[in-house]
């Protein structure tokens, strides 16, 4: 089943002992990696908690002026290219290379789509003037409103400049993956951006219904 | 820091800290001579014992290092360098705690004054409506509460004497309480950085006698009609707080000087200039950013309502005196 | 086995300034770490000597108010964003830490290189805050103050957001290696104390630096853009700045601290020929200390408005982070005994940090009580106390580890003779600064002030002139250790009869560090069975 | 000798069978639509608990199995479900602090007799 002929084998880098120990030692990293990321948007959710706190009728008003079902379609969009970046893994762990790579585009045509809709989003806030407060020329309905807008641009403009990282990233895995880079042995590569990329959308996840649904 | 209210002095007391005139003191001043001491003694243990096993120890011709395995660990040691002085910390712990209790609990009857922090005066307002600058003027053995809050950035309200201290916040109020045990002036300090005239943020706390707040309390602690003019200005200038921005030396603090202004001519920021006179004085007073001299800020709060007619013609008295 | 021509060694084995800035040995990117960091320490310690000068007096001396805070706040910035929180680990660490654990390199270099030019980048925007009007927030960055002040915050920010970043990786870096990289048969428990050290210091840097990142950031947009999180005339909640940002800073203090109690636990053995007493409570207390830094940042906020029972839960947790550092100490004065105490310039420096981290702890004791803090926070007490922790305790010991590397980072000897005076000179200077500032914290000297009341000028007088004797001690040990490079006589492998892998490959060390991967069959100080 | 047990060049991965994978895409889907559905329902206070439940749900799929976490050993577990627990950490300790503080207390406004010192935001206006 393979359809790997002629890939590049991977060569250790000289201060590990193997292929397994370099593998090993790079997921560590990542993961630790991770954690420095659950504490850098840990802390937004900490300053969203608190807002909440303070200001909860200002949150419930506030919260009908997101569209939820763009917000639901991003959902959508960002949990299938978990899924697709999984699979990118997995076939090159089979030494499926095509596979691979129709996998990744499917994972980088979702990661677009995700930024489309939050264009749409981010221009009608844009046009209607809700933004933080120094922008802020919008209907204020609700007294500080403009509270709400920026822990919303803050979080989920953080969130989507990883998403842009994460393109790159992924185009990154391609041409690589064209190159012939990855096969059963050596896919560490892959195997960290999906990481990274699930916690992209593991995010996601949380902010969706704290910013779409429960006002 | 010249033509200050000569507060007492804060070196002035009997053991480490400034005279204590508060109710916190017992407690505050105890612990720290208790922590101190312990301390001392702890410490000139560790340096004897440093020392001993230097001097004994030490590589030289003819010493031999004792054989034998090496102690690597003692649990009755381990044990009794761990517990007690665990121990003695919630026992510290404790003591601390109970006295912020007491700071932090206000009591009902106390008397309530509004204080206002802005950059960089403290601002006093009573009950009855009486509003008094950088000077707050209370009873002797009265509980005080003040109930605080700041305009522009943090500000802290400290006064050593009293052992008090709370941070001043904006769009929030905080409370902090005390009640003197004698009379006599004190200083305030802004404790939390706020900027270019935060060590000139100063004030005093005038402890005075039933009788006398009493007395303050009914006229409003108007300045002496009996002064001449020239000197209720230079009462308003260090009891209202304008020595906190300006200088009668010729020295630029946050604001021009006073030294030689009168009479000369103030180049504003945007254009514009103005001799210095009466009413440019007064404009400056009850309007400071209508017209704001070159190479400042404008960062003068308003007087208006905060000096009366006479202090102000005080001031302008004043002014014409500072050569 | 490689194969290295005789006197080959890192230093030598390629030319070229461009050899330097593309290599990916740890060992050079420490010595540029070290390089940078010595240069963040002068500018720094610069500021301090001019706003020491300015308080020779009450009222203006040589700055205005408005200047005389931009020192203050750069002097805080620099020297703890630039030097003391990359200092040893990213110095002495990146330089030892693989030789200590018998591997060639760290597991990422390309990262570690990343990290040392981050690191660069946000002393550059830094710099750029210096010339482009310097911020004068102090280096806690308080909201409202900095959200509207008209200097420019936002560089310094930026600045340290980089920084932050660089340490992050560092840390990163770090626990990997440690993880992964380490010489058959080094088990957990047979690791040098400094690696442990440096373990539960990379633990720190990991879960704090990211909050201080998100803060800073929220910082910036809300100057920019007015967010309004911070900023009270928003709706905003500026004790909320303070838990953020005190969340990172506090731990940062032991980001500070924990390595120097490392290189304190290599001092004393080596020097007093011993195996150390307690390895696994100083290596348990290295990681009790990492954790408990995370429960007791709001001793920071005492008197800023915080709830009481908030204040009463760290300042009883406050106490607990207290136990494990003074463990230490106990175990490091019963390691001395009965040994053979070699009184070098390294093992001055040991007794310098016992010296004034025992004080700056039992201060610490004090302004740990609640009401007792109400009265000492944010006065000179505050000030001297973390001097004496800072610059007491991590600047000592990062002296006398560089004092005990040199040989090995450079294959030079230095003058012990001028180290002594160096060390002499230092000691004297500093406790003239800081002491005097206990003295004048406990008169109710409040922080920060740029003017103060005449009766408090003879102690104020007295702490400058100390900030001269300290810098000419500086200026002594600046000039005997470049001497030491250009004449000093060659090192020997082992100098001071040290049993960790450091001192068994030579000086300085080859690129790969060891011409055998060596293979650990002991516990690190075992200096009753080893006779050197 | 655990310390270097990779030294022994063994080097294989655990492939997960495709199963596990399309498993979790279809729980995640249908979990966004009970979400989404319930969050049309009002249930007060509790709307805020069911959607975090879901999420929290949600979050344990993806970091399982995406991520791998169910198969993945030792010390990376033990990383990335620490980070949580300082990330609790954080949140219990600023609002032991919040909660407690009377913060804009209505009561206190009354008691002191002043209107809210924080300037109110003027429709259209935009601040500063």
């Amino acid at each position: 089943m393979s359809d790997v002929k002629n890939h590049k084998v991977h060569s250790v880098a000289h201060h590990f002992a193997n292929a397994g120990h370099e593998f090993e030692s790079a997921k560590l990293g990542m993961w630790v990696f991770l954690v420095t990321e659950v504490l850098f948007f840990g802390a937004l959710f900490v300053a969203y908690a608190f807002l909440r706190w303070a200001y909860p009728e200002m949150f419930v008003e506030a919260h009908h002026l997101l569209d939820w079902r763009m917000g639901g379609l991003n959902t959508l969009i960002l949990i299938t290219s978990s899924f697709t970046m999984v699979m990118a893994v997995r076939s090159a762990q089979v030494n499926q290379r095509k596979q691979t790579s129709a996998y990744l585009l499917a994972t980088l045509v979702c990661a677009f789509g995700f930024l489309i809709v939050k264009y749409l989003e981010y221009s009608a806030k844009f046009h209607h003037g809700y933004l933080p407060a120094k922008f802020f020329t919008g209907q204020a309905v609700s007294e500080h409103i403009h509270l709400f807008f920026g822990i919303y641009f803050m979080m989920t403009g953080l969130h989507g400049v990883h998403v842009l990282v994460g393109i790159g990233l992924i185009v990154w895995l391609l041409i690589r993956n064209q190159k012939g880079d990855f096969y059963s042995d050596f896919f560490t590569p892959l195997e960290m951006v999906g990481l990274y990329w699930h916690f992209v959308d593991l995010v996601w996840i949380f902010l969706f219904p704290l910013f779409y649904l429960v006002g | 820091m010249d033509n200050k209210i000569v507060n007492e002095s804060l070196i002035a007391g009997k053991g480490w800290f400034p005279s204590d005139v508060s109710t916190f003191g017992q407690n505050v001043d105890g612990l720290y001579n208790f922590i101190l001491w312990g301390s001392v003694i702890l410490f000139i243990g560790i340096i004897v014992v440093t020392t001993l096993f230097v001097i004994k120890y030490r590589k030289r011709p003819g010493y031999v290092q004792p054989a034998g395995k090496h102690i690597t660990h003692h649990l009755g040691l381990e044990l009794a360098w761990t517990v007690p002085p665990l121990i003695l910390a919630l026992f510290i712990f404790y003591w601390g705690f109970t006295g912020f209790l007491d700071m932090s609990v206000s009591p009902k009857q106390g008397e309530e004054v509004r204080v206002v922090a802005k950059k960089w005066m403290w601002q006093f307002e009573y009950k009855n409506g009486n509003k008094a600058l950088s000077e707050l003027v209370v009873p002797v053995n009265t509980p005080i509460v003040l109930v605080m809050n700041a305009e522009d950035v943090l500000h802290s309200f400290y006064v050593p004497n009293l052992r008090i201290k709370r941070d001043v916040i904006p769009n929030r109020y905080t409370k902090v309480w005390f009640e003197a045990t004698r009379t006599g002036n004190f200083q305030i300090f802004c404790t939390e950085y706020c900027g270019d005239g935060h060590s000139e943020m100063q004030g005093t706390v005038r402890v005075v006698s039933q009788a006398e707040y009493k007395k303050w309390l009914a006229d409003g602690g108007a300045v002496d009609e009996s002064l001449p003019l020239d000197k209720v200005g230079e009462k308003v200038y260090t009891a209202k707080g304008c020595v906190a921005c300006h200088s009668v030396d010729g020295s630029p603090k946050v604001g021009p000087s006073w030294k030689g202004i009168w009479g000369t001519t103030h180049q504003f920021v945007g254009g514009g200039s103005a001799a210095v006179d009466e009413n440019y004085v007064k404009e400056s007073i009850y309007d400071p950013h209508a017209k704001v001299v070159q190479g400042f800020q404008p960062v003068m709060p308003s007087y208006k309502g905060l000096l009366n007619d006479r202090e102000i013609d005080g001031v302008i008295a004043y002014i014409k005196t500072l050569k | 086995m490689s194969q290295v021509a005789v006197g080959t060694n890192y230093i030598n084995a390629t030319k070229g300034l461009k050899s330097w800035l593309t290599t990916l040995d740890h060992k050079r990117i420490g010595i540029m770490y070290l390089l940078f960091i010595a240069i963040s320490f002068a500018l720094g310690g610069f500021f301090a000597l001019a706003l020491r000068l300015e308080l020779l007096n009450p009222g203006k001396l040589l700055f205005s108010a408005k200047q005389y805070n931009q020192l203050f706040t750069l002097h805080g910035a620099i020297m703890v964003f630039l030097f003391i929180v990359p200092s040893i680990p990213a110095s002495i660490g990146n330089f030892l830490l693989p030789l200590q654990i018998g591997a060639k390199d760290v597991a990422f270099p390309k990262l570690n290189l990343s990290s040392f030019y981050l690191y660069l980048f946000g002393a550059i925007f830094c710099v750029y805050s210096m010339v482009a009007g310097a911020a004068d927030t102090g280096w806690t960055f308080y909201t409202p103050y900095s959200t509207t002040t008209d200097t420019s915050v936002i560089s310094m920010t930026l600045g340290a957001f980089i920084l932050g970043f660089s340490s992050i990786f560092t840390g990163i870096n770090f626990i990997v290696t440690i993880h992964k990289m380490r010489a058959p048969g080094m088990s957990w428990f047979r690791m040098p104390l400094m690696v442990w050290a440096l373990y539960a210091t990379a633990i720190i840097q990991v879960l704090a630096t990211p909050v201080l990142g998100i803060t800073l950031l929220l910082l910036v947009i809300e100057r920019v853009a007015g967010i309004g999180i911070f900023d009270p005339a928003l709706g905003g909640d500026p004790i909320l700045f303070q838990h953020f940002f005190w969340f990172y800073s506090h731990p940062a203090v032991y980001i500070m601290i924990l390595p120097a109690m490392g290189v304190m636990s290599e001092l004393v053995t080596t020097f007093s020929k011993k195996n150390i007493f307690g390895y696994k409570m100083i290596a348990y207390s290295s990681l009790a200390i990492a954790i408990i830094s995370f429960l007791v940042w709001g001793h920071h906020l005492f008197v800023s408005g915080q709830s009481d029972y908030a204040a009463m839960i760290f300042s009883l947790l406050t106490y607990l982070v207290a136990i494990p550092s003074a463990v230490k100490v106990f175990n490091w004065i019963a390691t001395m005994y009965k040994g053979e105490i070699d009184i070098k310039a390294p093992f001055l420096y040991f007794l310098a940090f016992l010296f004034l981290f025992c004080i700056g702890g039992f201060t610490g004791i004090m302004l740990g009580s609640l009401s007792l803090d109400v009265y000492l926070h944010d006065t000179y007490f505050v000030v001297a106390h973390f001097h004496y922790v800072m610059m007491g305790g991590t600047v000592m010991a990062f002296l006398g580890g560089l004092h005990y590397w040199w040989p090995k980072m450079f294959g030079k000897m230095y003058s012990e003779g001028a180290a002594f005076v160096a060390w002499l000179f230092i000691m004297v200077g500093f406790n003239m600064v800081f002491f005097t500032q206990y003295l004048l914290g406990t008169k109710g000297m409040p922080r920060r002030y740029y003017s103060y009341l005449d009766q408090f000028q003879p102690l104020h007088a007295f702490s400058t002139s100390g900030t001269w004797v300290l810098t000419i001690g500086f200026l002594i040990m600046a000039f005997y250790l470049v001497e030491s490079l250009l004449n000093g006589k060659q090192a020997p492998d082992n100098p001071w009869g040290g049993l960790t892998l450091e001192w068994k490959t030579q000086s300085p060390p080859i690129t790969e560090n060891f011409l055998d991967t060596p293979i650990v069959d002991s516990d690190p100080y075992e200096y009753d069975k080893v006779k050197v | 000798m655990s310390a270097h047990s990779h030294l022994d060049g063994h080097h294989s991965h655990f492939i997960v069978p495709v199963r596990y994978y399309v498993g979790a895409l279809i729980s995640l889907l249908v979990l966004t639509v009970i979400t989404v559905v319930v969050a049309q329902f009002n249930f007060g206070s509790f709307n805020l608990l069911i959607a975090m439940l879901v999420a929290v749900v949600k979050a344990g799929v993806v970091i399982s199995i995406f991520m791998g976490l169910k198969w993945e050993k030792g010390f990376n577990r033990v990383a990335f479900l620490g980070s949580l627990v300082f990330l609790f950490i954080f949140f219990l300790f600023v609002f032991s602090d919040v909660l407690f503080r009377s913060y804009r207390s209505p009561l206190e406004a009354t008691q002191i007799n002043l209107k809210s010192p924080v300037k109110k935001l003027e429709p259209g206006s935009g601040h500063h």
